[in-house]
């Protein structure tokens, strides 16, 4: 019964997800979202999954890839939407745009478009956190490349050092851009973070939003206690690495890979909750796209404004 | 060789892409030298740097044409270490901004290596670089650091601005320079189709007149080139003001002597770059004619580049944080003919829309 | 306070060197701001960062001043993170050099947060790094990338010339400005004693006018401030010619008034910065001058700068590569009175031996 | 008996470096070396011991600390106090100092004051190596302080998911300037290097050179067959970081812990051959000082030569 209530919930911020998204991919032709998206359709149970678990205060650092990130920590869809129309209401005043969303004020931190450079962020909000006693606890989310470059290494190495209370979690879809995971990686990434004394867990499951957040929750209780640890998530990006569209055409990847995917989708699987929540939401997005189509669009007064 | 020599006429005029060219000296440049590899993120899949090394992998297989992983710095070290050895490296960022993180290879390695040891290394090796612009790219994907590399001796930086200069440069870059090579290539220009000319006309690796005035000289970069040889046709055709465009084209050794000869001949001066004002292309353009001449002006110049902030993603805002067609035009104009030149400016405002609407792929 | 306004006299001036004005700012930092830290490798050793934060790690302990691993990139975002949720950071690298290390966090994260998200985020951190100088440091230990900084909109960029500055501007840093600083510090000063006038003389987050004179005017940067300042003594001794000083202190944000000002009187100019001359800091001013009036000069400016290669090791060359006292006061006259102005110059070659012979700890 | 001549051979390599740099040290007050120097006395048998391992024409790409690398590896000496007292005849004309040396003709690469910033290039020479065949192998020295730099994060990752023939060599003084390792690295280098599928070894005896010797033959066969390897070699700094004093009395360090070391250095404890080779090769060594002195400094038609 609680665990029925709480799929519910989660489902219902899982599919507002996807129903945005697919908005978007709606809006797109019509140029009136004139921004790089990178669509998170496939990973949201990640993103619902995590913000569940960690608590209101709690932060999260993201990328690029934070539609879901974004929705699942509470931000609003109306300045969402005026983001993405590059609008005076948008959240940052149409400055940010779909790569950089943020929402300090529910605990979503800056989103960048820069690979694995968020990652640090985390660990310095979790070193502050730590100074300051207390049990907030700072989460860097990343894809899989991002743990190549060479910040995430002096990020690790720092924080089992210092003790932080920082979750890493890796969101695997098995890509960066097109290419695959075993042409970047010569290592395992639970394996990788035990090098450094950081405990770590892999959870295959990543369409399932009560595993996601069962093992986020036991993650982020070892993390209150003063120790990092490194969540790995498997998921499955359904869409291209950025942009609308499909691209199962350009042969980089099977259909197999996601179909495989899909067919444990609960977003898909459970039609039945989907028709039932569906419509409200549809309103919630209807009123979101209508507060960004009505909202002016910034020029000279903003353009030099906020740069120190 | 001497075939073409003796029938110039054979070769005549062909239509090719950016892209086109970049692939075609790629190619070339796989074919010729058998040192030579690419290496990058992405470079060996179907997009292949936006069409610039699509099908080489499969052409001249994985030990030449290879993707690696998220590595800036490490893949830049990666290529200096087989430059040491006499390899030819060819490395790509699909954005400038992601050249930051291989900031200390660059200049604190690669444009060291050869003086630092008194001649005895050498790392020739050319990393390309592309400059985001538009669709709401914003402010990590839209840099464009000519100054910020061509500050530090030892690195030489171009900044291509058509199939012509690709063609001409590259093979001299990677067949004779002794050095490391950054070059500047700008994302709108991939997808522009250019006529190119006998190979008489060659692109020096330096600066040169990209058409020919008397009234205002244009000093110009990359994709700002070809803003400033559309204003410039503008103001010939609606003001009978004959504009001098120069293309600066190599930023860390542009040459200076032609830019002083045609301030001379004209007297006023327009800069037009890709980056921002402060510290910028512009300032050094100023200080080598002050150097050579300091009354060489008769007003002070106009200066076209970023608007002083990082770059903002909503369309209203880019369209005004750039620089556009009126704006060019306009500073011409105002140089030729002074700020009441009364002439009707081009409606257009982003050169985005000029050209295409470009909407990636990114 | 009142007290102190009441009897200004009693505040009496001091001597006090560069490290330890450092010093007091960094112990300042602490004692009033209880978020602030300081961390960079080192910093809590005996050495403390050549001394500007001895002791400071025994008197707030480990959580407020801590040593950390070699990780540039890694240490610049993590000050960051600490930055977004309210703390102060200062962080070390006691070569410029290695601050392209975290090129990556320095210029597309720090300088960008406060406008990419619209004013949402703050990043306000101290980022102070040393600029190397002599004895054979050579071409990685030598760098001073203030041009490269101040060119991306977002940082703000000072050089602090003097213990005065330092305490003038480092509290103001570090209490109320809302973004990201670099402070570019000359390790030939840290040694050095400077006199700390008394409180109304403050020096501002801007340029302003180190010395006043009405023949030539000189813009310096750093330590190069302090070469002109001798050099004005000196031609004001030996020629009767007046130089005018201006410390340019601010690389991001300088006075351009002031300076167009002080050379509308001179008209002359003479440049005296820390780095290169390519696409450096004499660019720039040129530049402002020539947009406020470009017939400002009567006559072709006189740089100074690092030669135009890396820095050699060899001290013969080390001599030559930098500009000395002799050249700086060569500058002046020569734009004061002419290339022949048969004027005596000082035999004195190398700044280092002009202040100290400076052999270390590097 | 043939162990006896190795021994033999590598003593008097090893003897020649530390000559060499007490000779460095008793012309410091002089300021003809106006360099800054990073000594490697207590450190000679790694370079010796790793040099005579490897084949004369594997490359070795160094560090700050590399007069024994320079000299191992078969380095001029003129040339190198030439280049030290920063004149013509100098091996880079005196443009590089101490602090890097090379000599790409013995096939000692550069070396950089910026550190781990050389582990790459030996990355990419290796590379090269294996993509036109043969079995060259290079090796990367760096100290342990190095390990904590991002790109040896991702040089490693890069070497074993190409599998190119390098020898990580790291010479592990305990130290990276006044700081002791256990509060840089979180890691152990040999576990953390198995994460990315590398095959690696610690060596406890880095004073002895036969012992680094053999270490090294066998690391490098391995690396010749065709994978990375990483050779962790503990040593011990007697000297300050940089410069020619001793720094005990800032109390960062202990004696003993140096002390225990010097018990077991052969440059002190076989004081017999010592004496018996010392004699040559100090006037190897005068021979060198007086070529340096001889030497004219290099001036304004030096000054722009070799930029590009
Ligand atoms: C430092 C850097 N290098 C390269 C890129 C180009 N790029 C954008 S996304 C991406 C792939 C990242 O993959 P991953 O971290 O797995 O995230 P995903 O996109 O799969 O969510 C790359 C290489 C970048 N944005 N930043
Ligand atoms: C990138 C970089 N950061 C910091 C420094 C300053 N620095 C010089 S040597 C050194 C310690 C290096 O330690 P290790 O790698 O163990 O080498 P060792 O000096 O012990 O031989 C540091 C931090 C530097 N030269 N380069
Ligand atoms: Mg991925
Ligand atoms: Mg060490």
């Amino acid at each position: 019964m609680k665990d029925e209530a709480i799929y519910r919930r989660l489902f219902r911020t899982a599919l507002l997800i996807r129903l945005v998204e697919e908005r978007i991919i709606a809006l797109y032709p019509s140029d009136k979202i004139q921004s790089p998206v990178h669509l998170s359709i496939g990973q949201e149970a990640v993103a619902v999954g995590v913000c569940d678990a960690l608590r209101a205060d709690d932060l999260v650092f993201a990328t690029y890839r934070s539609h879901g990130f974004y929705i699942a920590k509470g931000g609003k869809l109306d300045a969402m939407f005026a983001e993405l129309y590059g609008r005076k209401d948008g959240i940052s005043g149409g400055k940010a745009g779909s790569m950089h969303l943020a929402a300090p004020d529910v605990g979503l931190m800056g989103s960048s478009a820069v690979v694995a450079s968020t990652i640090p962020h985390a660990v310095g909000a979790a070193l502050s956190f730590k100074r300051r006693g207390g049990d907030r606890i700072a989460a860097a989310v990343f894809g899989d490349g991002a743990t190549e470059e060479g910040v995430y290494h002096e990020s690790l190495n720092f924080a089992a050092l210092m003790r932080v209370p920082v979750l890493f979690l890796c969101e695997d879809n098995g890509l960066a851009v097109h290419s695959h995971r075993p042409i970047r990686q010569s290592y395992r990434l639970i394996e990788h973070a035990a090098a450094y004394g950081i405990a770590g867990r892999r959870l295959e499951e990543g369409w399932d939003m009560l595993a996601v957040r069962q093992a986020t929750l036991e993650a982020a209780a070892h993390v209150r206690s003063g120790e990092p640890f490194v969540l790995e998530i498997a998921t499955s990006r359904y869409k291209e690495h950025v942009g609308v569209g499909e691209d199962f055409h350009f042969n980089y990847r099977t259909t197999d890979s996601v179909d495989a995917w899909k067919r444990r989708d609960p977003l898909i699987v459970d039609a039945k909750l989907v028709a039932e929540l569906s419509p409200e939401l549809e309103r919630e997005i209807d009123a979101a796209v209508a507060y960004a189509e009505a909202s002016p669009a910034p020029g000279r007064l903003e353009l030099l404004t906020d740069v120190i | 060789m001497t075939m073409a020599a003796a029938k110039p006429l054979a070769q005549s005029s062909r239509v090719l892409s950016y892209a086109g060219a970049l692939l075609e000296t790629m190619d070339g440049a796989l074919r010729d030298h058998p040192n030579a590899f690419i290496m990058g993120q992405g470079v060996d899949d179907f997009k292949g740097i936006f069409g610039s090394t699509t099908g080489l992998a499969e052409k001249y297989g994985a030990k030449r044409v290879f993707d690696v992983p998220l590595m800036e710095e490490g893949m830049t070290g990666v290529a200096i270490g087989a430059a040491l050895v006499g390899d030819y490296p060819i490395t790509t960022h699909i954005r400038a901004d992601f050249s930051f993180l291989a900031m200390n290879q660059i200049i604190n390695m690669a444009a060291k290596y050869s003086y630092m040891f008194g001649g005895l290394m050498r790392c020739p090796m050319l990393i390309r670089i592309v400059v985001g612009r538009s669709w709401g790219q914003g402010a990590q994907h839209s840099q464009s650091p000519q100054a910020t590399f061509a500050h530090y001796p030892g690195l030489t930086v171009v900044m291509p601005s058509s199939s012509q200069a690709v063609l001409d440069m590259y093979p001299a870059i990677i067949n004779r320079h002794p050095g490391p090579v950054i070059s500047i290539e700008h994302r709108l220009l991939y997808n522009l189709d250019f006529t190119i000319s006998p190979a008489d006309k060659r692109v020096p690796l330096t600066s040169y007149v990209a058409r020919e005035g008397s009234d205002v000289t244009v000093v110009a970069t990359s994709v700002m080139v070809l803003e400033a040889l559309r204003a410039a046709q503008y103001v010939q055709d609606r003001a009978g003001v004959s504009a001098e465009v120069i293309d600066l084209n190599s930023i860390s050794h542009p040459d200076w002597e032609l830019v002083a000869a045609s301030v001379r001949k004209t007297r006023r001066l327009v800069t037009a770059d890709t980056s921002w004002l402060e510290y910028g292309v512009g300032g050094e353009v100023c200080r080598q004619l002050m150097m050579r001449d300091p009354g060489l002006l008769r007003q002070p110049p106009a200066m076209l580049g970023m608007a002083p902030a990082p770059c903002p993603t909503a369309k209203s805002l880019e369209d005004i944080y750039y620089p556009s067609q009126h704006d060019t035009v306009d500073a011409i104009l105002t140089q030729a003919k002074g700020k009441n030149h009364g002439i009707d400016l081009p409606v257009e405002r982003s050169m985005t829309e000029g050209y295409k609407r470009f909407r990636g792929p990114f």
